[in-house]
């Protein structure tokens, strides 16, 4: 268990230090959602209608641009030759890695989110919607771009595949978090909630197998 | 035959279907069997330069 | 001849070059032989004549989302008993789906324009086929960005099986996200209620696709075994 | 304590070339072996066969052990200590952080300032990766290796960017771990200045 917690926040602290992804996929966060006012006009009864799918993408892509350094850093400097042989298994290292994304980048978007729906005047059933969708959401997002983070980890430019890979994976979880903010919005009980969990909870537990496969074959050069 | 042509109004729309799906065909038939033939030359010349050292 | 046999590639091009000429002759002839039928079937009441897109696109979305099924299990057998021939056969399907999958997208666009007015509409199974093609997307720019022939073998493998599992789950999203926002969607799953006579020539465009799959999927394979020992000879001899 | 490394017809292939075939060796505790070899005579992936990153084609490996003989290529894993050509430091963690990090990971109780002291980097504790030169980099990863309690060390070009004093130190490192029982396999150009067996790889 002290090797898990060990990986974990050592991966937290890098992601959180200079040069780490978290405070940049903040930015990018913050900067891509104040262009849609930009792009789609001031109309504040148009801005919170699209609110919910606007931060949900936003959220999302904001979190893939810290994944493809999720393995890949390790791989190049060599550190996951020795993190493959600790006493660790390979699938948990792989859940520590996407716990630590999701602590990194994950909860830190979903706050944030919060704060920026007020630039789209969002209600607040609709505001409360969108953080609990975000905090169910981001999980599965760290665990499917792990998988691709996984996937494209020799591969120098990995980061542009990546999302290519990863977000027609996403789909369901967009659509069932932007669906739950609009079900709020308009007062309407929809099972959106429900069907992200379960979407969010079948991501968390498979991809670590299809993670712990993605880093055993690259290894094997 | 121009009635057949015009298809009741929508010809436009059920040649250019038509046209499409020949493109795509043809292009996938055509694309294989080049690769397939190159790939047989490429292995015959190097069988042949084989036999002849 | 258990299919494990086949996975000698010696054996799989003898096999292969009897059957191929078959498949593509009985490719042609289903082919032939629904479009005649599609014509020959009288305008649809409710459609008009636009019903004969519909023998061009069920088909071709049908044969992408078998494609991507075959690749996926041909991956699972290379993942699992690290068959080279299944590797080979799953990336050889990959590019075929992708074309048919575009074409499933634009002949159903074509066929949604003179009924919606719109040259796309955000239907559910247009929309779950645009998204199969991303996956389609995903996994040829997979294999073609990892050198290591083997290691970019099993990485589009995972790829394949990680999107298998997903694909129900993305078409269920999406049908979920059509009721979310249009209400009951004019293409009711498999589109408008069929009538029997048009059964006939779509079940035969369907049955050509397939076929015509198959057969340009096994051209595609002996091809790769072809280069590969192309490629073997060439490096013995470089060294 | 039984503890030795058996290689048995062991084969390697690498794309369509074969490296090595039918290699047979085995070394016993408290020994050191140096692989000798030309550059891409397969050295490194060798080591990477013994470690269980890679599958061979052929062969097996088997370490004996007081709990039995263990073949699972990530069972044996869990004995090995790697040395790879990089230093696996990152330029954001300060040097106590690294060797704290990899001995809870590691779970080996041992601890870290003691390491440091051997390898001379009390001095380099508070500085991040990013300052450290090519040779204290190289002396971490040995303080590291020490740190992780591994009883089969494999090195790859241990003394690769060294000077006269780091390339004793290495050798020290060495026989202070083969005197306690521990296995060495050592891929080098050089001598490893230790009383080692030698095998040869490739077409020597």
């Amino acid at each position: 268990m002290t090797s898990f917690l060990a990986l974990l926040f050592r991966d937290i602290r890098l992601a959180v230090r200079a040069g780490g992804g978290a405070a940049l996929a903040l930015a990018f966060f913050a900067a891509v959602v104040t262009l849609v006012p930009l792009g789609v006009g001031a109309d504040l009864r148009l801005l919170s209608r699209i609110a919910g799918g606007v931060l949900w993408v936003a959220a999302v892509l904001a979190a893939l641009l810290s994944l493809d350094r999720l393995f890949q850093a390790d791989y190049e400097d060599g550190s996951l030759d020795l993190i493959v042989l600790s006493p660790l298994q390979l699938e948990a290292t792989a859940v520590a890695k996407i716990g630590a994304h999701w602590l990194a980048t994950g909860l830190p978007l979903t706050a944030l989110s919060a704060l920026l729906a007020v630039l789209f005047d969002l209600s607040q059933a609709g505001t409360g919607a969108l953080v609990l969708s975000l905090l169910i959401g981001t999980p599965a997002v760290s665990a499917i771009g792990a998988i691709g983070a996984a996937l494209t980890l020799s591969i120098r430019r990995g980061g542009l595949i990546l999302p290519l890979i990863v977000l027609p994976l996403l789909a369901p979880a967009v659509i069932f978090g932007s669906g739950a903010v609009l079900a709020a919005q308009d007062g309407l009980a929809s099972g959106a909630l429900y069907l992200l969990t379960a979407f969010s909870l079948l991501c968390v537990l498979l991809s670590p197998f299809a993670v712990a496969a993605s880093v055993r074959l690259n290894l094997a050069t | 035959m121009s009635e057949f042509l015009s298809q009741g109004g929508y010809g436009f729309y059920v040649w250019s279907s038509f046209a499409v799906s020949a493109a795509a065909v043809g292009f996938m038939i055509a694309f294989t069997l080049c690769a397939w033939r190159k790939a047989k030359r490429a292995l015959a010349a190097l069988q042949d330069s084989e036999t002849n050292f | 001849m258990s299919i494990f046999e086949l996975a000698n590639p010696k054996r799989f091009m003898q096999v292969s070059a009897v059957f191929l000429p078959w498949i593509a002759a009985a490719a042609a002839v289903t082919l032939a032989a629904g479009l005649v039928l599609g014509f020959a079937v009288p305008p649809d009441y409710q459609q008009g004549t636009t019903v004969r897109i519909m023998f061009l696109h069920v088909p071709a979305a049908w044969t992408a989302m078998m494609a991507y099924g075959l690749m996926a299990v041909a991956s699972a057998i290379g993942l699992i008993n690290r068959h080279p021939l299944a590797d080979v056969a799953a990336k050889a399907a990959a590019p075929l789906g992708a074309v048919f999958t575009a074409l499933g997208l634009v002949t159903g666009s074509l066929w949604g324009k003179p009924m919606w007015g719109a040259w796309w509409v955000w239907d559910g199974r247009l929309t779950s086929f645009l998204l199969l093609l991303f996956l389609y997307l995903g996994y040829i720019a997979l294999g073609g960005a990892i050198e290591d022939e083997n290691r970019s073998a099993r990485a589009c493998a995972i790829l394949a099986i990680v999107g298998a599992v997903n694909l129900p789950i993305i078409e269920f999203s999406v049908d979920w996200w059509t009721t979310l926002h249009q209400g009951e969607s004019i293409l009711r799953k498999g589109g408008p209620l069929i009538a029997p006579v048009f059964l006939w020539p779509l079940f035969l465009m369907a049955l050509g696709y397939t076929l015509l799959f198959f057969a340009l999927w096994l051209v595609r394979i002996r091809t790769e075994i072809v280069n590969r020992r192309a490629r073997t000879l060439t490096m013995a001899r470089a060294t | 304590m039984t503890f030795s490394l058996d290689v048995e017809d062991l084969s390697c292939i690498r794309g369509q070339r074969a490296l090595f075939r039918g290699l047979r060796f085995s070394v016993d505790a408290g020994r050191a072996v140096s692989l000798q070899g030309a550059n891409g005579a397969g050295k490194t992936s060798l080591l990477r066969l013994l470690a269980g990153f890679l599958m061979p084609a052929s062969g097996t490996i088997r370490l004996r052990t007081d709990g039995g003989d263990i073949e699972h290529a990530e069972d044996r894993g869990k004995f090995v200590g790697w040395f790879g050509h990089q230093d696996a430091v990152k330029p954001q963690l300060a040097v106590r952080e690294q060797l704290a990090f990899f001995a809870r990971l590691y779970g080996s109780g041992r601890n870290p300032d003691e390491a440091m002291r051997t390898f001379g980097l009390l001095p380099l504790a508070e500085l991040p990766g990013q300052y450290l030169s090519a040779g204290q980099k190289r002396r971490l990863a040995l303080a590291r290796l020490q740190l992780c309690a591994r009883p089969l060390w494999l090195l790859d070009e241990p003394l690769a960017a060294l000077d006269t004093a780091g390339k004793k130190l290495v050798a020290q490192t060495i026989v202070a771990h083969c005197a306690c029982g521990g296995i060495v396999v050592a891929a080098t150009h050089e001598a490893l200045g230790v009383a080692c067996e030698t095998l040869l790889l490739g077409d020597g």
